[in-house]
């Protein structure tokens, strides 16, 4: 046990994470630091876009592990076997926000909006999952002539908080991260759109101890509680 | 009738001009540096004195005590510069035509005199020494000045042309009835041409 | 609209505002003596500094119907968040610095004893402007302008923001790699990327035949 | 290190690397009679029209330990990717067409006469590049490092993709930006906008100060 | 000993030039426009000359036929441009010390000799006309030529300073038995100095 002490001490890890946990990954990743003993600079962690951080790893980045906003950009580094011990790590819901001090549309009345901003469904996903449940709850007719696309569902975010839509769907942690600015009024049924999952992964080129001890440590039933501290949900297989 | 009293402070030299220029040829002479060129930017509105005013008949052309100062468009000089300044990207006839207070007699007066003719549609900026300071001094006369500021208009002449320049300006300024303030380094062209004749020496002018 | 097309279109509109805003702003600094030069500069060339982003952002504040300014300019019928007027707002503002900045530059070098005897020809400071600065600047002017033209070409940040990214009305060269790419078409991707290298070829290349040469090398 | 200080040593790295490859080239095709000047001009340029994704892209291809460039650099103990290099190479390629351009313009509206001059008296090429053209042409290389200072720090598409968004390693303030932005935290990302602004102010104040307003006026 | 026979194309005029230039002064007149600045130009080798050669003693520094042109630095001319064009952004001092082939005894002479001390530190784009044509004077006399290309030497300079300045240039060609081809406006400057004297016309090299 003493040796492999030894080992980890030197050894340094970058985790590539989506921009949206960053705040959990944090706090994460200092109980984790401040219980082993480690110096702060072992662990870098890398925040991006689900995408341009698969595209890192794709080019052979030095990214040991990988924990991805969709299950989408994890399966493309499945199938070129770049990552292993996929699994689900927590997972998110997706709501409704209006403009603070605007009328508070429910997902029922969306009919009545001049705008509704989501992500765009070819690339967003979050824009995907919207229309899936717009569909699901017989809405999607109505609404969509109203439909604003965004870039992504920060940019959502932004064109309700302006007022530029009436109305749009967003992650839950997005909309409690901006909860000063816009009002959560609705929340999509989890059964209405698949699963939003957050998988994580190891990076098979760069694994070493450190990672596969910080992977051990996300997975954990401790780390759930941390993660659920900032609205994700978690997932039925995490913790086992 | 312009009248002045000017002073101006450069780094090296207090430059204090004082004088009256009427009707005809004042001619400037004076060694290098002295102050001729500082002189005549002053008169012309691109130097500002640092104290002192200038009055061409009853208009006030600029006073410092009182902050007027006329700015150059304003007071329709004909200015030569010393090194002969053209406008390098224009053709021969829109330099001298640049100022459209002339007409089509002047230009060609000026075109001939000049022996300008055959540049007319070539660009200033590819001529001779010389060709440009003919340019410049066409461009000058065709504004109809009030008052003609030539500095050193024919250092870059050859004698046989020089003398024919002269000989033309003598008698347009004569014909004009307007004054002019003529620099020159040449002690026999100050003779023949000055009706009055001014020199300038470390930043003191001398009007005689 | 196709993506070339579009690109093309906003590019050259934004270019033209660019060039119209960026002489006016250099003929009036360059002309009175307005205070606070230095901070009316620095704020002119804040949109290159700040993150795209950050632009489209300020733009979307001020211009979204949520707004008062936004509100008022729908009232009377202007949409500029998701419409090619977002675009060409978005690109001209990143652009701007480019040409400003340039031009000055090149005006600034010019030996004002040259317009100095424009002046005393009666010339107006206007007249000098056009007829003497501008065409014995006109290298820098050139350069400028192609830098706006670039910076415009390539514009993402601030045009995804307030334009949006609506294929056929506001979806660029640079909005179409990226949408290409978020969906793993690289060879799409990568076609427009070939494009827009053999624009920035072809432009270079006619500014070199129009200028014969004059901008690149030095003539004898 | 601060978002605020490393970006300050990313743009300034950056902006050296800029000044002496851009002199260089600039020397280079001013002096010799090179082939395909049009081309080169052109290469060079890319990188202001392509989106930074793309520049980002093409940079990670080629420095990533994944391909054999990159391989061998990582054996050398060289590490691009996920480093403050990579950081300053993107900004430096993103930079570096603003300097060229404007600092070629300004270099070739010098008057050739008196760089002529210098050659009957025997001074070298380079010589006369560096005592002559330099400091003739010094208001287009001033507004050129401005710019493409300017530029490098507010770099982020290409920085984000090679450099990565590391905390204390990589995150510049434009990445500071973004990543506060899309935890919500609009107040942190604001001060970073106040410090680029202020920053911007303050760098060109100097430069006014430095060049006694000669940069902003005509002086008399 | 330098001999030459070139044309030179320009859009406006052929020129066509042959002759030999012996130690000692040679002057070249002919009216503005007929192509002087042009072969004292190809002479320095800032212009190429459409044909011809141009010997120096044994060294061949330009031959059509062969491809061959000397670069400007290789010839080691001391030229002296028309329209005093000095290095605007160098004090005086650097100006003339510019070639770096003369000596700290050489500085002091051209300095005491052309009245240059009190500039020294100055720079020279704010000098005046007459000042800045001595500091170009001095810098190509820095250089220790082999031969002086001299274009319109002292036409800026006042008539006291010019006699004494061509009293002093002609010392020191004397002094350092070298070549020198000068061309003047000034009919009696031909006279007083030239022992050999050209003149040109229309494009025309005549050399008596
Ligand atoms: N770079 C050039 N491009 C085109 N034409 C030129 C160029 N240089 C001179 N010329 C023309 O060639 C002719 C001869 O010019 P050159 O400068 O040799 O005359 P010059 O005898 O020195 O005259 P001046 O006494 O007026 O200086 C002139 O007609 C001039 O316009
Ligand atoms: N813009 C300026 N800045 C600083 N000093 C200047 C400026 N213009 C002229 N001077 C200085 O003022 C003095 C007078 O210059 P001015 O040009 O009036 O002389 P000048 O009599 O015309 O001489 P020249 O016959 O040589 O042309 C000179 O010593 C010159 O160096
Ligand atoms: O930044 Mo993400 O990958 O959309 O959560
Ligand atoms: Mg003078
Ligand atoms: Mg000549």
């Amino acid at each position: 046990d003493d040796t492999k002490k030894a080992d980890v001490s030197k050894e340094t890890i970058t985790v590539s994470a989506a921009a949206s946990m960053q705040a959990a990954m944090n706090e994460l990743k200092d109980d984790y630091v401040k219980a082993h003993h480690l110096d702060a600079s072992q662990i870098a962690i890398n925040y991006g876009g689900s995408g341009t951080l698969r595209q890192q790893i794709e080019q052979g980045a030095p990214t040991s592990i990988f924990i991805s906003a969709n299950e989408s950009n994890m399966r493309l580094l499945q199938d070129k076997n770049l990552v292993e011990k996929v699994k689900p790590l927590t997972a998110n819901s997706l709501v409704l926000i209006v403009p603070k001090g605007k009328q508070a549309y429910k997902i029922s009345d969306l009919g009545n909006v001049n705008r509704l901003a989501i992500g765009t469904v070819e690339t967003v996903p979050a824009g995907k999952y919207a229309e899936e449940s717009l569909k699901k709850l017989g809405v999607w007719e109505q609404v969509q002539p109203k439909l604003v696309y965004a870039k992504d569902v920060k940019a959502v975010t932004a064109y309700v908080a302006e007022a530029t839509a009436d109305a749009g769907f967003v992650y839950k942690t997005d909309a409690m991260a901006s909860k000063d600015r816009v009002v959560i009024t609705d929340t999509a049924p989890a059964d209405s759109h698949k699963p939003i999952i957050y998988p994580i992964a190891l990076v098979t080129k760069n694994e070493n101890q450190l990672a596969k001890d910080f992977y051990a440590y996300l997975t954990s039933a401790e780390a759930q509680q941390i993660l659920q501290k900032y609205g994700f949900t978690s997932v039925p297989n995490a913790a086992k | 009738m312009i009248s002045f009293a000017i002073t101006v402070q450069r780094p090296t030299l207090l430059i204090q001009a004082e004088g009256v220029l009427d009707t005809g040829i004042t001619t400037l002479t004076g060694s290098s540096g002295s102050g001729k060129s500082t002189i005549i930017k002053s008169l012309a509105g691109l130097v500002r004195p640092t104290t002192g005013c200038i009055i061409r008949n009853d208009e006030v052309w600029v006073d410092t005590t009182k902050n007027i100062f006329l700015a150059p468009q304003q007071r329709f000089v004909g200015y030569m510069p010393q090194g002969n300044i053209v406008f390098p990207h224009m053709s021969v006839y829109h330099n001298i035509t640049y100022s459209k207070r002339g007409d089509e007699a002047l230009l060609s007066h000026i075109m001939n005199r000049l022996g300008l003719g055959k540049y007319k549609d070539i660009k200033a900026g590819t001529l001779s020494g010389g060709e440009q300071q003919r340019v410049a001094l066409g461009r000058a006369l065709y504004a109809k000045p009030v008052i003609l500021l030539l500095d050193e208009p024919l250092s870059a002449l050859d004698w046989n042309l020089r003398e024919q320049v002269r000989r033309d300006l003598v008698d347009i300024i004569g014909e004009w009835q307007i004054p002019c303030l003529w620099v020159t380094h040449d002690k026999n062209e100050a003779d023949e041409v000055g009706q009055q004749r001014w020199h300038c020496e470390a930043g003191q002018l001398y009007t005689e | 609209m196709s993506p070339l097309w579009l690109s093309l279109e906003v590019a050259l509109l934004a270019l033209v505002h660019i060039i119209v805003v960026g002489l006016l702003l250099n003929y009036i600094l360059k002309r009175y003596d307005v205070k606070g030069k230095a901070l009316i500069d620095s704020v002119l060339t804040l949109p290159l500094v700040l993150p795209p982003v950050v632009v489209g952002f300020a733009l979307l504040v001020i211009f979204s119907p949520g707004g008062a300014f936004g509100a008022w300019l729908q009232s009377i019928g202007i949409q500029v968040v998701f419409s090619k007027m977002g675009a060409v707002l978005a690109s001209s503002i990143i652009g701007f610095p480019l040409f400003y900045q340039t031009v000055r530059a090149a005006l600034s070098s010019i030996d004002p004893a040259v317009e100095d005897v424009a002046r005393t020809l009666g010339a107006s400071e206007l007249r000098i402007f056009f007829t003497i600065s501008i065409p014995l600047a006109w290298k820098g002017i050139v350069t400028g302008a192609i830098l706006a033209f670039s910076r415009a070409l390539g514009e993402f940040g601030a045009t995804i923001l307030i334009a949006g990214n609506i294929p056929g009305l506001t979806r660029t060269m640079p909005l179409a790699i990226y949408s290409l790419v978020e969906v793993g078409d690289y060879s799409g991707a990568f076609t427009i990327v070939v494009y827009i290298c053999a624009l920035t070829l072809g432009l270079l290349w006619s500014v070199h035949l129009i200028t014969k040469g004059g901008l690149f090398g030095q003539r004898r």
